[in-house]
């Protein structure tokens, strides 16, 4: 039974698991980047490593420098977090090797269920529905996918077979298009996750995404805890989730729920999981594939039942048994969770770096912020945008909506710009509200700042804001010259500048 | 002092009287204004409404942030106003635009060289930040001047990437 | 039907308040004096008007000018929050008059119960249990006070007779030492509420402060949603509450909270309310006042029973009927709430002031943080010290105390000194974990910084950082003197200094 | 440079090597040290274990608050030591004491007056501040010298307000 976790992260799922550890009273111990010196993870730790320079495959990715930290610190469990090694089953198993528990499921389930190709042909013979693709091979050469896709049919998706998260994804509309898509694809796939290959899938039209959470212990029990809808994405990359979906009824929840419990017994899995669905406008559900780890909107299903899906994790890995049988599963009210990513939305959601100069959170009754940066915290291009999840809770799903518009109009970051406008349009957005969307709704029937939105009043306000703070901006220089002009000493200011330093 | 404000084609006369009063168009107004923290967030309560935003200096206007929707305000005050009517108005589209790298990051692909042609919205250069490929697009119709990076390279923010003309 | 809501309070209520409004889709108008000009409450209010100076009595004391702004602003109804006006029948009855909406109950129920005299008369006749003491009067003198004292025996209270929270209460032991402590409790009494009466109560010693939360509408029905322990107190104040009382047996709760219902029954009462008891050892309960008005504590409720109380007050002054009736309140789990002082533990909890320069705030899976300020805010000294509520929830008790562990270690304020390495030791105790512990417990058997309890790692690690700063301090020092004498030219600082202030 | 650092009773020869480098008694030490945010926070790593901490220069000493729990700490360098040694250790118990203001606030009471023997514990001065009585107590026995102020005056932080000696 272990007692010392090694969190093999960054970020905000790496503060998340410390917390669940300290919680269940076991010791931690970080790993870091040369980036990531000041980071949360690194001070929340009880313990904390360097690992090497700031990129992924020189840090986060070296599986033998985070066996070396574990042997230092005696740690007895390692955590993968999401992303990084989370669903490298040579990662699992040299932890086994090692002697050391790997908090998430057996190598054997990630192979089957990570290489994408094998799950949805282990999924297919236990009878679960999948999206016509190339199911039946993996590592295909570009020629033998250029061959195949005519036969499934355009428009089609590329996607990584090691892949999770749109990484490595792309959208394919032609033959001719594609040779250049499958090279960017392959080099996505390979930045992201050390593995460049990747399959094809028919692109499912007006779908929902929706998602299945599983809990699985080690004596042969599985639950789901209902679905989560994440069809608010952008270029494949979630950024909204909420749980339940607007889209479910009680008969199909109940269904796709026992059919995500049979795709993971089909591959003994244990720990926690997620069976991923498209489910088109006339309550078809294809199996798309299953994450074998902690999925980043964790926290809506946490919400919406007042499970703690961390700490289950890590008491699955302990031998228990589950705390839950199926029946003792209650959903309670509606969660919400925004990704709050560090991109400039009104600027074609370019990435934003820099130092976080200040911060308010939002607080209060029903808020939860999941973060790893703090003001004095430099955003470095190294790691991915996301620098916070924003959850609320509501007894109904407008409750959650209203919400959420206050904490997201109390949230202040300062220094990077984030998407957080991007939010706030969504929740104003009629379609939002009315649960009228699919995949393609941000990409094709979104759109920020529309000016026929705005009113009257604000733009006068705006005018006023800008006016005030370019006077004053106009005065303050016009009194640094008259101050350097009156000066007949220029000592005092030396002294000024010392005592500052001081 | 007198300031003319446009926003998109929306002008305001603001006049700054003292700390505390405006007068806008021809309403006198009082005005409570408040830096935020040192920060570039600022608190204004005018008629017992009360508003916060973010203003940032953009490259020629100011980025007003309120309630979720952006503004791009241009404060000019009188003498400049004039000067850019003598001058004729309008800044020259046909100018050399400077691609510079809006973040720090690594050149993934340069899928145009010197001399090619391209149209508005062409993706000119291809970057990689935070594990995302970023395409940078060209703003207008041009040719391509000096290409200064290739790919594999590591490029500082604001770094000059390419030209067109 | 009202749809704006004037705020007359500042502070964590204020910003409490202004959120459960805005979740509910009406307006906001709060109201500040001098030194909260950039206070939270009036950052997210959508009107904010100025009183007054500083001091409580020219400004958020002031009912005459917080009409003025009702008026001005169209609100059409208060909320007093708690403290201030709260418990004032005078503003409550004025509202009435002005065709405002008091978020609150009837003048008439603040008058019976927020005379601390009446209220007891008025129980005693419901049949409600209450501490020996001067039921039968109110605004007695001194002589007629100090003539009564030796007939209900020392060691006694005086108590405000419009008090609350502790203030313008004193403890005396003696005849000898009661003028004294008579004329500060007037004082203090007089300063916080307006009003210097006060009365005398027997102190039940060994006893435990618990108090029951009720909601009652205006079509009559009245429920309470179980008890608060409210035990851990320091000169009356409390400090930390929790829900469920670890000391309650369900028996005993079943009875007290049907006694609360029929004492908020025995004055008509409508909205919000806290009836307080002490219970002794011997599980013996005694009425002792009732709170006509929203409580610090109400989070721990809130989080106990997923009601949002600030929501149900407004759906009950807007005339609706209760949510829930008494059987479908369900108690889920247990919450701890520490009240975050700007006081300093380890120098006689002596308030602090001053500007704070940055903050950290405790986040993730069950825990709320309800604050008024930020970093930048200025704490000044016209004001209560609380600055900030930290409240979780854990499945059972020990998982609450562990997660307010993490929680309390998690948190940084930076700039004045808090309370919270207090909360750090208390959660520590092996008494307060044990749940063995009275009102007297802080004061007479708990200590800050207990040496016994260093262990030598800590120690060492304590001399390792001082010194560290220290050396950093005299080398800066040193090379602010070095700089100085290498530079041949000054006006090179002169360029520094001002690039730093453009 | 090399430090002798006091707790308690307790002292530790603490030498700073160079940045990443200390000498605690005989033992080296690595040490991982940085201020956060430019805060009085730090965070130190020693052989792997994270510490983080608040240090406030006090008085004469340095107020370290770890987990919790507060440590007041004497840092001398060996040279201060020798003086104080030198010079017959231990600040004298019976100088001049100047009671301060703790924190802004108004005068309710001035309990003693000139002249007058009080013992160490003895409300001295009783400050209203945040809505609180805040008693003032003798930090030792002495007599009361000046009484700089009186009831309901206002007074700032650090304000002398009287003397004891």
């Amino acid at each position: 039974m272990f007692k010392k976790v090694l969190v093999a992260n960054r970020g905000e799922i790496a503060v998340r698991i410390i917390r669940a550890c300290r919680e269940l009273g076991m010791e931690t111990v970080a790993v870091f980047s040369e980036a990531d010196r000041n980071a949360l993870h690194v001070r929340y730790a009880d313990e904390a490593y360097l690992l090497g320079p700031a990129p992924s495959r020189e840090s986060y990715l070296r599986a033998d420098k985070i066996f070396e930290v574990a042997r230092k610190s005696g740690a007895d469990a390692i955590h993968p977090g999401y992303g990084f090694l989370a669903e490298r089953e040579d990662f699992a198993e040299k932890c086994a090797e090692a002697g050391i528990k790997f908090i998430g499921p057996k190598a054997s389930s990630i192979a089957a269920m990570g290489d994408k190709a094998e799950a949805r042909a282990t999924v297919i013979k236990a009878g679960v529905p999948v999206v016509p693709g190339t199911e039946d091979v993996g590592n295909m050469t570009n020629e033998q996918l250029l061959a195949k896709a005519p036969l499934i049919g355009f428009p089609l998706l590329i996607k990584a077979t090691a892949g999770g998260g749109g990484k490595g994804m792309r959208e394919v509309k032609s033959l001719e298009e594609m040779p250049a898509l499958l090279q960017s694809a392959r080099r996505e796939a390979e930045s992201s996750f050390g593995d460049g290959n990747v399959y094809l899938e028919k692109l499912v039209e007006g779908a929902r995404h929706i998602e299945f959470q599983i809990l699985a212990d080690s004596h042969g029990n599985v639950v789901h805890l209902g679905e989560r809808e994440c069809s608010i994405q952008r270029r494949h990359q979630k950024l909204l989730e909420e749980a339940p979906s607007p889209f479910l009824s009680e008969e199909l929840r109940q269904k796709m729920g026992s059919v995500a419990v049979k795709a993971a017994q089909a591959v003994d899995y244990v720990n926690a999981g997620t069976i991923e669905f498209l489910v088109d406008k006339d309550e078809n559900y294809y199996f798309l594939e299953m994450n074998t780890r902690l999925q980043v909107e964790h926290p809506v299903t946490e919400m919406a039942t007042g499970i703690d899906i961390v700490a289950e994790q890590i008491r699955i890995a302990r031998g228990r048994q589950l705390s839950y049988a199926q029946e003792q599963i209650r959903f309670n009210g509606h969660a919400i969770e925004c990704r709050v990513n560090a991109e400039d939305p009104f600027n074609g959601f370019m990435p934003s770096t820099g130092r976080i100069t200040h911060s308010l959170l939002p607080t209060g009754p029903g808020v939860r912020v999941d973060t790893g940066v703090y003001p004095g915290f430099e955003i470095t291009p190294f790691y991915d945008p996301m620098i916070a999840k924003l959850i609320v809770w509501g007894e109904t799903r407008a409750q959650a909506i209203l919400r959420m518009r206050r904490a997201l109009e109390e949230y202040r970051i300062v220094g990077v710009r984030t998407n957080i406008p991007f939010h706030q349009t969504l929740m104003d957005s009629h379609r939002f509200m009315g649960g009228q969307f699919d995949t393609r709704f941000v990409e094709e029937r979104f759109t920020m700042n529309d000016s026929a939105e705005r009113d009257a009043t604000s733009a006068e306000i705006a005018a006023i804001l800008a006016t005030l703070v370019a006077h004053q901006e106009s005065e303050r220089s016009a009194h640094i010259v008259r101050r350097g002009e009156r000066d007949t000493s220029n000592w005092k200011w030396v002294g000024r500048w010392e005592r500052m330093h001081r | 002092m007198k300031y003319i404000t446009t926003i998109e084609s929306q002008e305001f006369e603001v006049e700054v009287i003292d700390e505390r009063h405006i007068r806008i168009g021809e309403r006198l107004i009082e005005v409570d204004f408040e830096a935020v923290s040192g920060q570039p967030v600022f608190s204004l309560i005018v008629d017992g409404r009360s508003y916060e935003s973010f203003v940032y200096p953009g490259d020629e206007d100011w980025e007003v942030l309120l309630h979720g929707r952006q503004y791009q305000v241009k404060v000019e005050d009188e003498r400049e106003k004039r000067l850019r009517a003598a001058a004729g108005g309008g800044v020259a589209e046909t100018g050399e635009f400077h691609l510079k790298a809006p973040m720090p990051g690594l050149v993934v692909a340069t899928p145009v060289s010197e001399g090619q042609e391209v149209k508005k919205g062409q993706v000119i250069l291809i970057l990689e930040s935070m594990k995302m490929q970023n395409e940078l697009k060209a703003p207008r119709d041009g040719v391509v001047g000096r290409v200064r990076v290739k790919a594999g390279e590591s490029v500082e923010q604001k770094q000059r990437l390419l030209s067109l003309h």
